[in-house]
């Protein structure tokens, strides 16, 4: 299915393909996986500095921050595009902060930070969970206390994934004790690579990806540091999770289309796979739920681009993508039998050890960035106004 | 594409919510799904005058010339209204066959009339279940210096009871070159018709062709020309059921949301509870994709693309898509759901006729998966 | 899989197999499906009347009330047959009111009604559900007020399913407007064909099945007629419906044979459906699924024959079952093609028109008896102890 | 059958999860995935000298002549503690091959070793995938004059790099009566063993064989022989493959209870939201059905009921139960059940393992498909 683009952003989208053809290289792939799609690391940030700065990072911005002022559309569609060829996709910084500085930042603010993000210069890592802040981020403690020109931070954050590879940190803190919880939380911009009192430590997943738990003691962040109103965080994180909540998937196309090629190759007990009923019904369904899925995706830039701000179906294209990546994956499984439980680098290794690694992977993925349970709660209390409990 | 429909596409709609806003209500649903005709002509005339029988025939046979998306924006009202009667065989499955496979002398003798309301038409392929290959047609047509004899049932014909013409697809040999449609009015000699009973009560007959003699005349366009066309018609007719499914489905979802934001128990709206929330939120999904990928076929269908393989994505996702949504309705509805007085059962038992219609889930499923080169 | 029973009561089952061989007549079955299987019409009192005196409606009751003082499990596995045989199979009387009676009625209570419903001669009809409470059965409203020798009704029932052929209804009423609702509840058993005031009215279902809303009009009830304590209802009820959510699942291997039998011979498009991996898959899967079903129904047995009250378990051995009677219904639609949805009676109509009915009585099942919902809060809390919200 | 375990099986499981719970922890299980060996050697001859081993050997071979549902009710709690090593591979096929199939000479030279717990086993016979039919077995042998030669590659031999002794299945032909089990010593010249890195880090192998020369004496009983063997012995090692899931399930569901009333949210447990209390009460429906049917199967083998079907139920149903459970498992206790240091993904990755073992669900499907009569 085509992309609804005007035919100069279909010409820039155009460029952009072949820019990867010829620019990919396999360090930056492993680098990429090694990372799990974040962006920081030191081949990613070749390569994006080499295309950012053409503005394909942030096409929708205005001119003047290193935009191309073009639709919403077309960045999803580079984004999809990138997911597709398996580079770093997942900026803190272009993506989430990025856009929340455009909309609450200081004209100071702006000029500061949006030109560098839009080059792909500096990276930002999320700061909102903690250990006792997960699904439910109100609860947040890590304390900001205001000292006039700057804010004296001490607590902890886990789940914070960019935090050993980003510049700064997209911080959330609570700056009022009192009052409703949810009117208590400022968010900071803070330096994490010249900032004293900042501990960085690694927490390895199931999937053998790296997040951090970060440790502030007695941090000073200038009050220049904070966005927009002082206790008005909470309506900014809302409002940046619904970007977070648009997630490319062109990475499962790409993975479909290897199963698919398998598939039409690879024997089973000297019986094509590809002619096996049920595997046929299998690739079939979830070629139609990759089809969903772009409407889905790409329907979230349509609102954009007419003005909406996507909400609950920016919930409903998480949790489909997510679930289906889960079932992509399992499928493969089922289809590779054994062969698929072989790892990277194993002797017999199907598709490089892709499918045991995105069978460990696509577990995390329906919890990451908001559990499927609350992108339901979501779906039917701002989509349809059932009332809350 | 865009993701919004086009400002006709918009109107047209509306305009059909308003007019079956008004002319249906579940108690007409349920009186004509014991009625012998099984629609309301009065209805009928209304719509006529509207001009919706010849949405999509051309200008010159007095039509509107309307684009597939249009008539898929019809549709989804009529899905939503609960709408029953003789507008799918005689529009989506007989005006575009005429359009598609009919000799100019056909289009001009029956094309006005239908699209003023005054021609009933249907099609009848199938027999015990959906033909696949040309070999699988349950009609068998034999050549005679004359015309032809036909002989076989066909099934599962809709409103063929009152259909001022039938069309079938009839083979003389076993390859898709062998098929032929004819045009077979009524009381021809050797038809008989007969309604079958049905879970969704919509007036689906057997046809039976006993040595039915039909002339040369009789032939829609040439001999040997109809398995194309007729497949071509099928697709539209399985995203025509997409466009209706979708309408019933933003129909149940409002249902039930209604119910549970009404409904108490223990001391609080059913719908503040999360497993509630948590069906209606599926619900939506389903809605919500289903509506997309309709769309998203609709007008590639309307820009004549070729798209077997989007179709078959589309009917297969729809079909099941809705066929859970509805269930899901059910166990919020709970009790007053399941009464014979609710609306909801109604579009219960139509969304399982609607995914068996024109290919079942399995069966698209597998033209995706050829489609995929599999 | 064979039931654990022991050579006596194996006995009594093979005679329980022959007698149901011999004597069921095709106007039993009309009545019985007509019925959806509840007991009480003219032709399945006929039938239970002829084997209930041999003990075998409630073989483990004790043998002065009419029982053989058997195993549960004989029970279990008589009930399963009755299913199987597709004779009446819901019995209001002999399955929920006489258990509770035995555990709580009087010893006159007991006399009076319990050989009845032993040889089958009177049937009851539970009187639960009112327009306001559904799930929450706490909330019912019929009031009863206490005259001393009587008790006073006034009030409203819904789907009251046995009442339009039981001869008493298992009243629940409120009878202290006072304290917490559950403490003011009381169970009563009403003469339904001989007391002035009730007017039973017919409720379709979609599934052409008949219910009943019940409407009391200054009924009065002999006090003599109230189970138990006054007041404690609600305990009487929670515990009866234990004995509720044990589902005989006969008639849903008789179906599943004759799905597998109609698959071994049909054809499609000139291929036997016996050969198709899809239809193969499925009908393995339920298959299964009945293997595990018999085991979780014939564990309920167990567990009482062993002393213990099954709680969870029933509510499991329900959601099973039900939710599998609307996997097999659908199965067995796609298997049939348009053909399924041929009504009984209509001209081509395979296996009788069942399936078509089976599709949409299953629908029913899932909300019959407490929703899906409410048996996985019961399982959730009862089972694993979770907390209530 | 009785749904309840006998009393001595009581006793036995008792033993072993105390056993375990004293031997095994979460920091052992995550050292032995990293260790070459890939089991404690301290731990085994714990094992062996409680008896283990030997528990299905004949008393005549020094074992304890237990059934199957003995040997079933310790694998159950081996599931549970996470325990990794050679006794699935040394027991359950080791020594039922010897048993079933080895000559009296044979069982009298290994069984005694192997229940004292110093003879480990195992066996080769797949490919890339699962063998069907005869000709689907990897290994090929040729008869020689004075014995035989064999060549071919087996992969998923489970602990072959510390086998004393790979029993394999090797073909002459392709049909079932060419089947042909060996006994290949560790050290027989032209066998390589490399470890494969799988997704659950348990030790499966490939067995290389290249110009292997085996003797006559190398044959397990008689030429020709082996292919019931073999099938009998995947038959035991599937249900007792789901016996070890059913001891792993009831250890998600207990982690994810505790998890679910422990972890506060909202003010509140976690445990207390409905859809966490829903998927804790599908988890529980997926263990008790999983146990439930694995006791009637065991049931069965051990009395020597003949039960394919049975057995090929047993397993599909496990298999994808206990995939499901993990999954809610891991969805109720989101971030912190994916940890790697959480226990909950050790259990997921042995999962799939354990699906994917002596037959997958669509596999195991086709067979209660073919017991049908389809």
């Amino acid at each position: 299915m085509k992309i609804p683009l005007n035919q100069e952003e279909q010409q820039v989208l155009d460029e952009v393909r072949r820019f990867f053809a010829q620019e990919i290289t396999p360090e930056l792939l492993e680098e990429s996986h090694h990372l799990e799609y974040i962006y920081g690391g030191e081949e990613g940030r070749k390569f994006v500095q080499k295309f950012a700065p053409k503005g394909w990072l942030t096409p929708c911005w205005p001119k003047e921050y290193g935009g191309l002022e073009t639709s919403e559309m077309l960045m999803y569609a580079i984004r999809n595009e990138m997911a597709y060829h398996r580079v770093p996709i997942h900026f803190a910084g272009a993506h989430m902060a990025g856009p929340s500085i455009l909309r609450y930042g200081t004209e100071e603010m702006k000029k500061e930070y949006l030109p560098r993000l839009a080059t792909g210069e500096i990276e930002f890592a999320l700061g909102y969970s903690e250990p006792a802040a997960g699904s439910d981020l109100m609860a947040l403690e890590m304390h900001a206390a205001d000292k006039g020109d700057h804010f004296l931070v001490n607590g902890q954050k886990t789940f914070n994934t960019h935090a050993h590879v980003a510049d700064y940190h997209w911080l959330a803190v609570r700056t009022n004790l009192e009052g409703p919880k949810h009117k208590g939380i400022s968010i900071l911009i803070v330096d994490l690579k010249n900032t004293p009192g900042i501990t960085v430590r690694p927490m390895i997943t199931m999937a053998g990806t790296r997040t951090n738990e970060v440790f502030y003691d007695n941090v000073k962040v200038p009050r220049r540091n904070l966005v927009g109103e002082v206790n008005s965080g909470f309506k900014y994180i809302m409002a940046a999770l619904d970007f977070e909540r648009m997630f490319p998937w062109g990475h499962y196309k790409k993975y479909f289309e290897e199963i698919l090629a398998y598939t039409k190759t690879a024997t089973r007990n000297g019986k094509p796979l590809a002619k096996d009923p049920l595997i046929r019904q299998k690739l079939a369904e979830h070629a139609t739920e990759l089809e969903v899925i772009h409407h889905l995706y790409f329907n979230l830039a349509h609102l954009l681009d007419n003005g909406k701000i996507p909400n609950y179906q920016a919930s409903m294209e998480k949790n489909f993508l997510s679930e289906f990546e889960q079932r992509l994956s399992n499928t493969a499984m089922e289809i590779l039998g054994p062969m698929g439980q072989l790892k990277t680098g194993s002797k017999h290794a199907v598709l490089e050890g892709f499918p045991e690694w995105l069978y460990r992977w696509t577990i995390i993925e329906t919890i990451y960035g908001g559990s499927a349970e609350i992108q339901r709660n979501i779906m039917a209390q701002r989509g349809l106004g059932l009332p809350r409990a | 594409m865009s993701y919004e429909l086009g400002v006709e596409q918009k109107m047209l709609k509306e305009s059909a919510r308003d007019f079956f806003s008004k002319e249906m209500n579940s108690a007409l649903i349920r009186e004509l799904e014991e009625d012998e005709k099984g629609y309301s002509p009065k209805i009928w005339k209304k719509m006529a005058k509207i001009g919706w029988m010849g949405l999509n025939v051309p200008e010159e046979y007095d039509g509107a010339a309307a684009t597939f998306a249009d008539l898929a924006a019809i549709l989804e009202e009529m899905g939503h209204a609960g709408y029953a009667g003789p507008f799918f065989s005689t529009v989506v499955l007989g005006s575009s066959l005429l359009l598609k496979g009919g000799s100019e002398a056909q289009k001009e003798a029956l094309l006005p009339k239908l699209a003023q309301g005054n021609h009933l038409l249907t099609l009848a392929y199938a027999g015990q279940a959906e033909p696949i290959a040309a070999a699988d047609l349950p009609l068998q047509a034999t050549a005679k210096e004359d015309g032809y004899v036909l002989n076989g049932v066909s099934l599962f014909v809709p409103f063929a009871h009152v259909a001022d013409t039938i069309i079938c697809a009839a083979r003389i040999g076993s390859s898709a070159e062998e098929v032929s449609l004819f045009l077979v009015p009524k009381g021809t000699a050797g038809v008989a018709v007969q309604e079958l009973q049905t879970m969704a009560a919509d007036k689906q007959c057997e046809v039976v062709f006993d040595q039915v003699r039909l002339s040369r005349e009789n032939l829609l366009g040439t001999a040997g020309s109809g398995w194309p066309v007729l497949q071509a018609v099928l697709r539209e007719a399985a995203v025509a059921k997409c466009a209706e499914m979708v309408g019933g489905a933003r129909k149940v979802l409002k249902l039930t949301v209604d119910y549970a934001k009404k409904r108490e128990q223990f001391g609080r709206p059913i719908g503040s509870f999360q497993a509630i929330q948590h069906h209606c939120a599926d619900m939506l999904t389903y809605l919500d994709t289903s509506a997309l990928i309709t769309h998203a076929t609709c007008v590639q269908l309307a820009a004549g693309i070729p798209c077997d393989k989007q179709v078959s994505m589309c009917k297969s996702w729809v079909s099941e898509a809705n066929r859970r949504l509805v269930g899901l309705g059910h166990q919020v509805m709970g009790g007053f759901g399941f009464m014979e007085e609710a609306d909801l059962q109604i579009y219960y038992r139509r969304a399982k006729a609607a995914e068996q219609a024109y290919g079942d889930v399995a069966r698209h499923r597998e033209i995706v998966a050829a489609e995929l080169g599999l």
